[in-house]
């Protein structure tokens, strides 16, 4: 492997990491203020995935999907919040881990009933279509960077959001110290439901603009959900920043992981976070 | 007299607060030394400190010959270091007896047996029986902790730990809550166990400070301001001004 | 954890000779999903010593189940049944030593990063067996003969019989129930019940709460073990959906199902689960939804699971229930 | 204990059949009276396949066009009424052996149908020598179930996961491709079928180079796809169906190694996705013992009737379905519908030849099937025949030792 081969490694491994923070920061923002485990925001992805299918099969329009899709997507979250989550702030992990599972079998079932079991995938938007040269062999699709552009975007908007407004103050407080946001006079309630159909969205975002780099299948949702957990687990429980260094790091894991131990690829990422969760038990930016 | 337990320029911070700020104590063998002060002094840190519950930031604690500072709590506590809390902290679903057996069983060689039921053991059966006697709550043993009166509850707290048979006993505000009647019957049950304890103690319970205090101790901001004899620090007057003169010794 | 009541002791008795009596009169079908019923009724007490008695909520424990599993499937010999007088020890060590090591990192955590380590790792397991060789990668592995109960060279019994089969675990699942009930009284399990309801306080009477967590973990990944041992005598086959956290959250499912106040709980929620899904299959292709809808029920609607139905309200006068 | 299975088990049959509009008219015959409990008269076959998740649309092909071919003779067995008994496998492994069981011993079917996935058919082919079961597995290509696990009682109708690769790699070879990269999923199948590949390509006089394995079901290839184009090989070889298949190949074309490196894999690697892949699977070469535009007269009235009653498209798992339908015909004629004269319908079986939409077949003395195999290629969105790859081709059955 040449240099140039191992920069494309690289930027393969950070366009994955980018992805899959887009999902582990919903998910970590909602342990960390909502303090609920949520087996089901791997599900969001899907819906995700299955809604950039139906939209684009309906209208042949990927802008649409988008447009469309993540409202859609956030209103789903803020129903299941309302209707279902609330009820679970006050009970215990248990309770939550095993009502979650249960809205999983639920999606893939419905999943199964309005989509059936085939194998979909969704055409490249046709502004993308085109690859990049990079040796006369190999070509970097557009489609991928503009997804890595879009993760990006994404980042710095959160960044700003979390750091510079008062919703962000709020939101960091929070996944400090519930009860003393509370005290403040801030509406926990409507925060949290903020929080869970922002997370939603993003993560169905996730879904929608990787339908086109992957094919969509049942249980789509749960393969990426454990990627997720560990990215939150070595990111530490709340971090933003912690999900993101952990998304780039498990990110670059996989991806030389496969190139370099082919046979221990899906072990490589979990062996990560054995050796950080063992130099720091609580996860890199998390509180002890 | 020699010390039970010393400690020398112990500090505490989280983050930029200082919640224990270079405070060196000594604790005479057989004393009652109480710790006061205002809300928000630092008492209760200096007391996680002690036990092990927080890890210290700097300073010492010498306990008998050796520094014990920044041992896991289960290490300090198989010291001899005993240690009851402010809020109640039994056990609800046991029986008063049960609690206490939990107690002695901490003091065992080892309490990682399988099969022996726990009830087979004497030294431990002995040592929660003494417990309970020296409480009072003899006549409460197969009552269930969550049942007993707040007194109770607070007597058996005691309990618990007399059962671990610590040399120094930490008492986090023991009479808080209390009924005067309550108050009473642990003032006597402390001064019982000065027999054979050293007893390090914060109170807010200023009359059963100076009824039973050897040593009283005065924490501001986390700082220690003053360090005596009861007469002296009813005489001292930065405490006065700092503490005594407000309405808590009314 | 209580114990059980004396009434529910002898209901239980009640229960086990008439269960003893099943393969007098059932079809061979029958007797073997009872069998599998009983293997999984160890498997979630297992989980059930961790969650209600410990108070320590694994997402993993199927890890162990596999690797007990998978271990008599690897080392049994090809041509001939493994002596259960080694093969058995063998395996009970290897898991009991896997969730030791497990447990060594997980257990230093607690609530929701023990939720997701343990899950975390259980993939890991998966991982390990999916993608490997030796194991037979995603399509799991054979094992060619059942392993053997022998005496002085002459079969003392065969595991090959149905009904024997169904009588060996009935007994293992008799001797888990059993021997879960005196480790909980004897002073290890007084030691982990105290740490459920307050581990800072166990710590400050001088405990060294993490090795009791630790060994209840090891304890607990053994029995796992145990039933994974049973799971592949009976159908000679292992694959690495027996890691799979869809188990584990299946087995966690179980013993809620059961009731986490009862030591029966895991027991009885094992019996209702594998029945309902058999029952829920055969009536609708879309039982998975009915079986999402009906999880999240119990959990909303019975916090103290089935055997809580039959509990009396607990009463402030009720005589100590330890 | 006593759970009625028979009539709820036997209820989806029904069910299914009555949805099915035509199909069920032409299935009256055998599916009209779910609710009647076993008659000794009745041949009870229990079909264990896919009729939920990524392979559900297999395992509906598959049992329609089984229950053509049965009803073209007129619905009955051997001259018996059929009692069917399904049951959902969910391509499910853990649950694969017990599932198994449920039909063997349970239901008490006289035979076993089943299945898609290998890793289930390899647990239902162990239950099957257990039990002394017969069993007709109409596709799962692993290759102990007619190689070391073979048993006079356990047939197929497919093919083994080394036959279209062995056709491949033949094709491969004859091209002189001295740099070959293989890239598949690490299972039994990914293996049998690089195997398979290697083996023909050898015999063509190519070279694999190296091979790339990718954990199932795996199907982020970007660094797989980067690390081929540092390697430069000749041609790549591949073997993926469904999902991971769609993703394959569209990632491959994404990479701009299309048109670039030529790209081969067994039929699975279009068949069922074809549309899903669009304009990326244009020119892909593939070997398959079936393809839709095959001549012969048995395809064209099969693709037509198939369609009629199912208003649904023929693949190669309809045609191995319908295959299916026909040994069983063949079989049990033989023996006047006794499953139970286990000698004679096993030898009747196997003495049985096929007159398949895919050409006419027969079995090996393994019991999988001697057949032809096409080379076939993608023009405008279709599969279209090419050239026989290979004629007769025969599995090795290593460590078959049935004679």
């Amino acid at each position: 492997m040449d240099w140039l081969f191992f920069l494309i490694q690289v930027l393969n491994g950070v366009q994955y990491g980018l992805l899959l923070f887009l999902i582990a920061s919903g998910l970590t923002l909602v342990f960390g203020i909502l303090q609920v485990i949520n087996l089901a925001h791997g599900s969001f992805y899907m819906v995700g995935a299955y809604l950039a299918f139906w939209l684009v099969s309906q209208t042949g329009n990927f802008a649409i999907a988008v447009v469309a899709g993540v409202p859609l997507a956030v209103l789903l979250g803020f129903l299941i919040e309302r209707l279902m989550i609330r009820f679970l702030y006050e009970r215990d992990h248990l309770t939550q881990v095993l009502l979650t599972y249960g809205l999983i079998l639920i999606f893939n079932e419905a999943q199964r009933l309005l989509f059936g079991s085939d194998v979909h995938g969704v055409p490249t938007p046709a502004l993308f279509t085109a690859s990049i040269p990079l040796t006369d062999n190999l070509q970097y699709p557009v489609y991928r960077i503009v997804v890595s552009v879009i993760c990006l975007v994404l980042v710095a908007i959160m960044a700003l959001v979390i750091q510079k407004t008062r919703l962000g103050m709020y939101i960091r407080a929070g996944s400090t110290n519930r009860e003393m946001v509370q005290l403040l006079g801030v509406d926990m309630s409507r925060l949290s439901t903020f929080v869970f159909a922002a997370g939603a969205g993003l993560a169905a975002l996730a879904g929608i603009i990787s339908a086109p780099l992957s094919s969509i299948y049942p249980g789509i949702g749960e393969n990426i959900l454990i990627v997720c957990f560990v990215i939150v687990v070595i990111g530490g429980i709340g971090s933003i920043k912690g999900a993101f260094i952990a998304a780039l790091l498990v990110g670059l894991a996989d991806t030389f992981g496969k190139v370099l131990v082919p046979e221990f690829a899906s072990v490589a990422v979990y062996a990560v976070m054995a050796v950080i969760l063992l130099w720091r038990p609580q996860g890199l930016f998390g509180r002890a | 007299m020699p010390k039970a337990l010393e400690t020398e320029a112990l500090s505490k911070r989280f983050g930029g607060l200082v919640a224990v700020d270079n405070v060196s104590l000594a604790v005479r063998q057989g004393d009652v030394h109480c710790v006061i002060g205002p809300n928000g002094a630092g008492k209760t840190t200096l007391l996680n400190l002690l036990s092990g519950a927080l890890p210290p930031s700097a300073g010492r604690i010498r306990f008998g010959d050796q520094d014990i500072a920044g041992l896991p709590p289960h290490r300090i506590a198989q010291l001899g270091i005993g240690r009851s809390f402010q809020r109640t902290n039994i056990f609800p679903e046991f029986s008063a007896y049960e609690n206490c057996r939990l107690g002695a069983q901490a003091r065992m060689a080892s309490s990682m047996r399988f099969f022996r039921p726990a009830e087979r053991d004497d030294g431990v059966r002995e040592r929660a029986e003494r417990a309970l006697a020296l409480t009072g709550l003899t006549p409460r043993r197969d009552t269930r902790a969550s049942v007993l009166s707040h007194g109770e509850q607070r007597q058996l707290e005691i309990g618990v730990m007399l059962a671990t048979e610590p040399s120094l006993l930490l008492l986090d505000e023991p009479m808080a809550g209390m009924s005067a009647d309550e108050t009473a019957r642990m003032v006597d049950l402390l001064r019982r166990l000065k027999e054979g304890h050293t007893l390090i103690l914060i109170e807010h319970d200023m009359d059963a400070v100076f009824a039973l205090a050897d040593i009283i101790t005065v924490m501001v901001n986390g700082a220690v301001l003053a360090s005596g004899t009861p007469q002296e620090i009813r005489a001292s007057q930065a405490v006065q001004d700092a503490y005594l003169g407000g309405d808590d010794l009314a | 954890m209580e114990p059980a009541p004396r009434l529910v002791n002898w209901l239980l008795l009640a229960a086990l000779v008439a269960l003893a009596f099943i393969p007098q009169f059932a079809d061979r079908y029958h007797i073997q999903l009872l069998t599998k019923i009983m293997t999984m009724a160890i498997f979630a007490m297992s989980l059930g010593l961790l969650v209600s008695g410990v108070g320590l909520v694994s997402l993993g424990h199927a890890a162990f189940f596999g690797l007990g599993a998978y271990l008599l499937a690897l080392l049994s010999p090809a041509g001939e049944g493994a002596a259960v007088w080694w093969i058995l020890p063998v395996v009970l060590a290897g898991t009991t030593a896997a969730a030791f090591l497990i447990g060594a990192l997980a257990v230093r955590t607690s609530g929701v990063y023990f939720i997701m380590l343990t899950l975390a790792f259980g993939q890991m397991l998966f991982y390990l067996f999916h993608d490997s060789k030796f194991a037979g990668g995603s399509d799991g592995r054979f094992m060619n003969f059942r392993p053997v109960v022998t005496w002085m060279g002459d079969d003392l019994i065969s595991l090959n019989d149905r009904p024997t089969l169904f009588y060996v675990t009935l007994v293992l699942m008799a001797l888990s129930y059993l021997a879960i009930g005196v480790v909980m009284k004897a002073p290890f399990g007084r030691a982990v019940l105290g740490i459920r309801v307050n581990e800072s306080r166990m710590r400050a009477l001088g405990f060294n709460t993490y090795l009791y967590k630790l060994v209840a973990f090891a304890l607990a990944g053994g029995m796992a073990g145990l039933a994974g041992f049973i799971y592949a005598t009976q159908y000679r086959v292992v694959n690495p959906a027996l890691f799979h956290w869809r188990e584990s959250g299946l087995v966690l499912m179980m013993v809620i199902l059961g009731g986490l106040r009862s030591r029966l709980g895991p027991l009885v929620g094992a019996f209702a689960l594998v029945l309902l899904e058999e029952a829920l299959q055969s009536l609708t292709d879309h039982w998975l939804m009915a079986m999402g809808i009906f999880v999240i029920a119990v959990v909303l609607l019975l916090p103290d699971g089935l055997t809580g139905l039959f509990r009396r309200k607990p009463k402030a006068a009720e005589a100590a229930d330890a | 204990m006593t759970l009625t299975t028979h009539s709820k088990m036997a209820r989806p049959v029904s069910r299914r059949a009555v949805l099915g509009g035509a199909a069920a008219a032409a299935a009256v015959g055998t599916l009209n009276a779910p609710f009647v409990l076993a008659q000794p008269a009745r041949l009870k076959i229990g079909l264990m396949l896919p009729y939920s998740g990524t392979f559900a649309a297999l395992g509906n092909n598959i049992t329609d066009a089984m229950l053509l071919a049965i009803n073209e003779k007129g619905g009955k067995l051997g001259g018996r009424e059929v009692q069917w008994v399904r049951l959902d496998d969910e391509s499910e492994p853990s649950k694969a052996a017990q599932n198994a069981n449920k039909l063997i011993v349970g239901e008490k079917v006289d035979i076993l149908v089943g299945t898609v996935h290998s890793g289930v058919a390899a647990a239902m082919v162990q239950v099957a020598r257990e039990e002394n079961a017969t069993l007709i597995i109409p596709n799962a290509g692993v290759g102990a179930a007619t190689g070391a696990l073979c048993a006079p009682n356990i047939f197929r109708t497919s093919f083994s996961n080394w036959q279209p690769a062995y056709a491949m790699g033949k094709v491969a070879g004859e091209r002189k491709h001295q740099n070959v990269v293989t890239i598949t999923w690490k299972y039994a199948a990914g293996e049998e079928s690089v195997q398979g590949f290697k083996d023909g390509l050898a015999a063509g006089g190519g070279k694999v180079s190296k091979e790339i394995w990718i954990p199932f079901p795996n199907d982020e290839f970007q660094a797989h796809l980067t690390e081929i184009a540092s390697l430069r090989p000749d041609a790549v070889y591949t073997f993926y169906a469904g999902g991971g298949a769609v993703k394959f190949v569209k990632d491959w074309e994404a990479a701009g190694l299309k048109g670039r490196v030529p790209l081969y894999g067994p039929g699975f690697l279009t068949d069922g996705v074809l549309r899903a892949q669009g304009a990326a699977a244009e020119g892909l070469e593939t070997t398959l013992h079936y393809v839709e535009d095959l001549p012969n007269p048995v395809n064209q009235r099969f693709k037509a009737d198939f369609k009629k009653t199912t208003n649904r498209d023929v693949d190669v798992y309809a045609v191995q379905g319908y295959d299916t339908g026909q040994l069983l015909v063949q079989g049990l004629e033989a023996v006047k519908g006794n499953a139970g004269a286990k000698r004679e319908f096993y030898a009747a079986m196997k003495a049985a030849k096929i007159d398949s939409p895919r050409g006419p077949w027969t079995l090996s003395k393994s019991q999988n099937p001697v057949q032809d195999f096409y080379l076939r290629k993608v023009v405008s969105g279709e599969n279209k025949f090419q050239s026989v790859a290979v004629k007769g081709l025969e599995d090795p059955s290593t460590g078959c030792r049935m004679a």
